[in-house]
């Protein structure tokens, strides 16, 4: 309970005191009350957030690839055209629900959900500020990385369920590609937490106290080289470009979400948005000093909570438009050089990695780079 | 200094790295090969050089180091029972190992140029790495059991490398006849070490030293003989074989069908050195054996023979060959006459200058593309540096004052002399002292014969001098000969050029070669009061303060009886002055009878005629061995054998045993038709019966066997339940 | 109250989701039923405190795990049979249809009852602690545990999976000169 | 907190569902599926009295190395059945009667 959102608030005087004098008054603790209801506005807060900020992210890829290809992009609903996410999120609501025939309808139904759900599930523990977590599990990283896999069952099975060969093959290479990249972040992130010590997001965090130098990513070479690994293995995992070979529009229509219209089209799009979200904001929480005002400044105050939450947004936000920016720089690749960037280069690149932060635990006493230069 | 495998062991491992590197090289990257080679023989010189350095700071006779460990350990309560392997240097193993790097290391430099565009290049280099790595570990050994392996390792390279151009027949039979020759002497060496583990228990040198000083051998008895003698003399046999002594020296000649950079390694500067090493070691044994009247009279005949055949041989490599032996048996004669420091030392200057011959012999042969020195002539003028280098070793090997030979050979010499005239010991030694000095006449003769008719007077074949080109000086053809010849000064060898000290070159030090070399009799307790010491990986340091640099003292490097200071210098004083009459007037002769054509050299050789017949079929030796033991003796012995196993045996016995088995074999036909296959048969049925109902069982389908899986763990359970 | 909407869903979910998996005729949609097994397994981890285990269930048998059986249906054409070979005289009927559903049943049925009547006596002996622990965090102590008293183990199953790895990946590889 | 029991009898349900797939299905992965079912049921158990009987944590290690063992089993599983399928054309459990008789 106190590693919940609640925990955090409860650490205050004025709202333990708040709590007590209702409590007393109406004869009933109410600090239980607090924590499950400070969860669910969490919860619900956070959901609207990023479902708007998915939504945001297809305004913003539209804008951002106009821009680069010089033209002027969607600038009709409303100033700049910022409404139009909401008029297209409209338009799927209200179309027809059309289900292929000789269609799973189990799988069909399910699959859209099966991402949503895995998508959704990691904001349980993903650190916007220092109060604004749902959860601060001990676990976190590894939670995430282990609910983030059922976003490819559900890739999977909604290739499967269209009976489409274009979407039963965008849904193999979506899960193939999936199952493959796990292994590259997963090698990337277990560096962070070799040289941490923890698996919870938190402590991680925590320990970067703000100023860059201090960020994982300029821990050490191996760190430096890690962070572009899991940038690009993440980039493979949201099937982003150049990496969207399940949804590649040359050659499979649409890839796994072919067939799909409506409200469960989507939430595939929903899901695919947000997960650039996830990767971007687990990228910063790891190797780019989360939250962290410089110098933990106001560290553990109620008044640094929007300072943090926007420091946290404006780094992410900053991946989030270098994703856009690479999907429309880069050509897609070849499913065979994709397994080959995989298998190849980016595993042994990531195990190389761990064991050389192995060595500089050993070696430096886990000095980072900096100190080692000053001290 | 650290003694510890980093240190010591890549002497031995080097060249032997390297052999097993240039094994997967041979294939993958053949112009690698000799590189490799090089590399390793030149890191062991390094490493060799520095243990060498370590020595020479010690300046001590007691300094040696012994470290071991353990292969095996079959002790079994009292019975001790360890096999211990071990490195074991004294001053004698590291001028050894630095000799046998140093002359390696040219040697092999000296065959990227003479091998060059050979078919089998690769594999050449691939035999002298393996060899040069066996005959560092020998010296390396503290024992003899791994000095025997070896030895055999030795041996086996040897066979490889006379045999190396094994189109021509006659190299095919002599790598054969030289392997089997030396295995006469080597299956002797083998009794004689067992013979040591039988009295002592142990084959290492320290512990057969202390056994000597403690009296092991005394009282026993072996076949009627002592067993000190009889033990000395198998080990003997080994130096016989190896060493190329009279009666089997028979096979040294013809390895001259080798290469000859391969001649120069083995059959002049390092194998046959071993044996003389291996008699060295095992000195006090020869000395307690009573043997030294036997080794001074097969030195000295060996010495006298070999001397004589060279000087009618016409191929340049046969003469050097026969000089081999004669210098080798000059070696065992000051074994004989315990001239144990004069021995070793000429073991060293003339595997220098020997290989030095061999290698300028090798020049000329290349460049002349023939072996037979009446078609040379007058190459002076065209191979100057081959012609300065080989001049430099003659006289070496001649025994002229300033050069190596004079220091070693004439001490051996004055010891005879010694032993013969003034010890008192009556006419024994009488004869070897007289071959040996006859031998002192010969060689300079034959050597600047062989000199004057390669290099000197006019072409005698216009051809052949046409082909040869002028040398350059080159890094790998000559400067390997030049180095070598530059160690022919006895400067190197002795700062006394007579052996008691006029020049003092080497501050205290101009006698090292004295100091350092002490027969292991005259130091005998050393061995008990330094302890041994395991083989570490690394660490290893050894304790130096114990050590006491020894100052100059006047030693006669003699070891053997009678020892009488006064008399000895005399007899060194007169035999030096006796060689060096013999040599002038040896010189005179050839030159008289080569240069000056004073004398007709056929003249003599009819005087001799007889004499000259039996050389010529080289006393008879090969005949006695291949006709008349060979072929009259093991054939006919063979053919009698073989008549017993066909005749006798076969007839007899094996088709007497086929008409038991033939009863015996219808007996138990009916038993096996009527018992066996009865109850194979009932057997069969039985299984049918009870077959046909298991076989529901044994569907194949493995959802069944989950099912009576299931059902045998239900009813397991219910069993155990109730 | 927390605890018992985790535990009943979650056990409500895995047996659920394992009938379902028994009842269902279509493979693919079996395997989504066993991985709603799974999950309901870990949530079942999780009321009893192994955070990490539950975890590591999730990581292992969706990502990995359920992925594989999917692809391996994928790859051999997803359908279910009934029985092709059936001998009336076979004293053991063979199963894929209904009538075998009620044999499987039945011999499960069986198994369950005798086990059940021989371990009833093993675990009416057992001794339930009086006060159960409270949830604490597990990482840390399983972290050490493995590489101090289990650690053989531990090596041993990362040699196991190199060994899987490998072998899978030599069986699986269609043979040269084959087929083409 | 509900009683071990209640556990025990989930894990032997599970068990038990999964013993009859086993013998029920014809398809082999179908099979392994089962086989998860048996192992995660044992898992479960050890789980389960690790927190209720021994209160330490090595009843998670033995999961843990049970979920390894699953892995490593479904992957080699899976080999075989696609190896079969290339050869046999099918993935039909009583075609696996090679070994007959």
């Amino acid at each position: 309970m106190e590693n919940t959102i609640g925990g955090f608030f409860l650490k205050f005087d004025f709202i333990k005191n708040a709590i007590a004098s209702g409590s007393s008054a109406i004869g009933f603790d109410l600090t239980m009350l607090f924590y499950i209801m400070m969860f669910l506005v969490g919860a619900v807060a956070i959901t609207a957030l990023l479902a708007t900020v998915g939504g945001l992210g297809t305004y913003a890829e539209r804008k951002i690839s106009a821009d680069i290809q010089a033209r002027i992009g969607p600038n009709r609903v409303g100033p700049f055209g910022i409404l139009q996410f909401l008029a297209d999120g409209i338009k799927m609501m209200t179309k027809e629900d059309i289900m292929p025939s000789g269609a799973d309808k189990f799988l069909f139904y399910l699959a859209p959900f099966l991402c949503i759900f895995g998508v959704f599930s990691t904001f349980a523990v993903i650190p916007f500020s220092e109060g604004l977590q749902l959860t601060n599990l001990d676990i976190g990283i590894f939670y995430l990385i282990a609910i983030a896999s059922l976003v490819g069952v559900g890739i999977f099975l909604g290739g499967y369920a269209s009976n489409s060969k274009w979407s039963l093959l965008g849904g193999m290479r979506g899960a193939a590609q999936i199952i493959s990249y796990e292994i590259p972040v997963t090698i990337s992130i277990m560096s962070i937490v070799l040289l941490s010590g923890t698996l919870s997001f938190t402590e991680v965090i925590n320990m970067q106290s703000g100023f860059p130098h201090n960020w994982f990513i300029f821990h050490n070479p191996f760190t430096f080289i890690g962070f572009f690994v899991l940038f690009i293995a993440g980039l493979a995992e949201t099937n982003r470009a150049p990496f969207d070979l399940p949804e590649a529009e040359s050659e499979l229509v649409s890839g796994y979400h072919t067939e799909y219209t409506g409200i469960r089209f989507g939430l595939f799009a929903l899901a695919e948005y947000i997960e650039i979200f996830v990767v971007s904001g687990v990228s910063v929480s790891l190797f780019l000093g989360g939250y962290n005002l410089p110098g933990h400044f106001l560290h553990g105050t109620l008044g640094a909570q929007p300072l943090q939450f926007a420091i946290f947004m404006g780094k992410t936000f900053f991946l989030y438009y270098v994703v856009i920016w690479i999907r429309w720089t880069f050509p897609r690749l070849r499913a065979d050089h994709l397994m080959t960037i995989c298998w190849k280069y980016l595993t042994p690149i990531a195990i190389f990695n761990l064991i050389g932060c192995a060595f500089w635990m050993v070696l430096f006493n886990g000095k980072s780079f900096y100190d080692l230069l000053m001290h | 200094m650290n003694y510890s495998v980093l240190t010591v062991a890549p002497i031995f491992l080097a060249p032997l790295l390297a052999f097993a590197l240039n094994c997967i090289l041979i294939k993958k990257a053949p112009k690698l090969v000799d590189k490799v080679s090089v590399a390793g023989v030149v890191i062991a010189f390094f490493f060799a050089f520095r243990i060498f350095i370590d020595f020479m700071g010690v300046y001590s006779s007691d300094y040696y180091i012994h470290k071991f460990f353990t292969l095996f350990d079959l002790s079994h309560g009292a019975d001790e029972f360890k096999m211990n392997l071990g490195i074991y240097i004294d001053n004698m193993s590291a001028i050894m190992l630095l000799m046998v790097t140093g002359v390696a290391s040219l040697i092999h430099i000296f065959s990227t140029w003479y091998m060059k565009g050979d078919v089998r290049y690769e594999r050449f280099f691939l035999y002298l790495s393996l060899f040069t790595s066996a005959m560092l570990g020998l010296v390396l050994s503290d024992n003899l059991l791994s000095i025997f392996i070896f030895w055999e390792l030795m041996g086996f390279c040897s066979y490889s490398l006379i045999g190396f151009y094994f189109e021509k027949e006659e190299a095919g039979n002599a790598s054969m006849k030289a392997f089997m020759t030396t295995r006469v002497g080597d299956v002797f060496f083998l009794l004689g070490v067992v013979a040591i583990w039988h009295t002592v228990g142990s084959v290492n040198f320290t512990d057969i030293y202390a056994a000597i000083s403690e009296g092991a051998f005394q009282g026993q008895m072996v076949l009627g003989i002592s067993l000190a003698t009889f033990a000395g003399f198998c080990i003997f046999c080994g130096t016989i074989g190896k060493s190329a002594q009279f009666p089997l020296q028979v096979w040294l000649p013809d390895a001259m069908m080798g290469p000859t950079p391969c001649s120069a390694l083995i059959h002049a500067a390092t194998m046959v050195a071993a044996g003389v090493y291996l008699s060295l070691r095992m000195y006090p044994l020869i000395q307690l054996g009573e043997l030294n009247v036997l080794v001074a009279y097969i030195g000295g005949i060996t010495a006298f023979g070999a001397a004589t055949i060279a000087i009618i041989q016409t191929d340049i490599k046969a003469v050097l060959a026969y000089s081999t032996i004669s210098q080798l048996g000059y070696m065992v004669l000051g074994i004989g006459v315990g001239s144990y420091n004069a021995a070793f030392m000429h073991l060293i200057t003339h595997a220098v200058f020997k290989a030095c011959l061999f290698l300028a012999a090798g020049s000329v042969i290349h460049s002349v593309h023939t072996q037979e020195m009446p078609k040379m002539g007058g190459l002076k003028n065209k191979l100057k540096f081959t012609w300065i280098a080989m001049w430099c070793c003659t006289l070496a090997i001649s025994g002229v004052p300033f050069f190596s030979g004079f220091v070693s050979k004439d001490r051996i010499l004055g010891d005879a002399l010694y032993v013969a005239l003034h010890a008192g010991l009556g006419a024994t030694y009488t004869i070897p002292a007289i071959l040996g000095f006859i031998g002192a006449f010969l060689t300079p003769f034959y050597m600047c014969r062989m000199m004057f008719l390669t290099f000197h007077g006019k072409p005698k074949d216009k051809h052949v001098y046409d082909h040869c080109h002028d040398e350059k000086l080159k890094i790998n053809q000559n400067v390997p000969l030049l180095i070598l010849a530059v160690f022919t000064f006895g400067i190197f060898f002795s700062g006394s050029l007579t052996g008691q000290g006029i020049v003092k070159v080497f501050s205290n030090k101009y006698e090292w070669f004295k100091v350092l070399v002490t027969s292991p009799t005259e130091e005998m307790h050393r061995f008990r009061t330094y302890e041994k010491q395991p083989l570490e990986l690394s660490g290893g340091e050894v304790d130096r303060s114990q050590f006491e640099t020894s100052q100059y003292l006047i030693q006669s490097g003699y070891a053997g009886p009678n020892y009488d200071h006064e008399k000895l210098h005399h007899a060194h004083v007169e035999g030096a002055f006796a060689s060096f009459v013999i040599v002038f007037f040896s010189i005179l002769l050839a030159a008289l009878m080569y240069i000056f054509k004073f004398i007709d050299p056929a003249k003599p050789k009819r005087f001799f005629a007889p004499w000259v017949r039996a050389i010529d079929n080289k006393y008879y030796m090969d005949w006695l061995y291949i006709d008349v033991i060979i072929k009259k003796g093991l054939l006919v012995f063979n053919k009698a054998l073989a008549w017993f196993d066909m005749g006798v045996f076969d007839r007899y016995a094996v088709d007497g045993w086929e008409k038991v088995a033939r009863v015996t074999y219808k007996a138990s036909n009916w038993i096996d038709r009527e018992v066996v296959d009865r109850s194979v048969d009932g057997t069969g049925f039985t299984a049918r019966v009870l077959n046909t109902g298991l076989r529901a069982i044994q569907s194949g389908y493995i959802q069944r066997y989950l099912i009576v899986l299931v059902a045998g763990i239900v009813l397991a359970s219910i069993y155990f339940g109730f | 109250m927390y605890y018992w909407i985790l535990f009943l869903t979650s056990a409500l979910l895995t047996i659920g989701s394992s009938v379902l998996m028994l009842w269902t005729k279509n493979l693919i949609h079996s395997c989504i039923f066993l991985l709603g097994s799974l999950i309901g397994i870990a949530g079942l981890y999780l009321s009893l405190g192994a955070d990490f285990v539950a975890v590591t269930q999730i990581m292992v048998y969706v990502g990995g795990i359920v992925i594989l059986m999917l692809f391996a249906m994928m790859l051999t054409g997803g359908k279910d049979f009934v029985s092709k070979r059936q001998k009336i005289l076979d004293l053991i009927p063979l199963m894929g249809n209904k009538k075998s559903l009620i044999w499987a049943s039945l011999v499960a049925f069986v198994f369950l009852l005798s086990q059940a009547l021989l371990l009833m006596k093993i675990f009416s002996s057992v001794k339930v602690l009086d006060e159960v622990s409270a949830y604490s965090p597990s990482v840390e102590k399983i972290g050490e545990l493995l590489i101090t008293s289990h650690e053989l183990a531990f090596e041993l199953s990362s040699v196991l999976l190199l060994g899987a790895l490998v072998g899978a990946a030599i069986i699986a590889r269609p043979k040269k000169g084959r087929g083409n | 907190m509900a009683p071990l029991s209640a556990y025990l009898s989930i894990s032997a349900f599970l068990f038990v569902t999964g013993l009859a797939i086993m013998i029920y299905r014809k398809n082999i992965i179908a099979i392994l599926l089962g086989i998860e079912l048996i192992l995660n049921s044992a898992a479960l158990n050890f789980v389960a009295y690790s927190k209720y009987v021994t209160g330490d944590l090595d009843g998670h290690i033995f999961s843990l190395f049970i979920i390894v063992v699953a892995a490593a089993e479904a992957a080699v599983g899976l080999a075989i059945v696609i190896r079969f399928f290339q050869l046999k054309e099918t993935i039909h459990i009583d075609e696996a009667i090679e070994l007959r008789n």
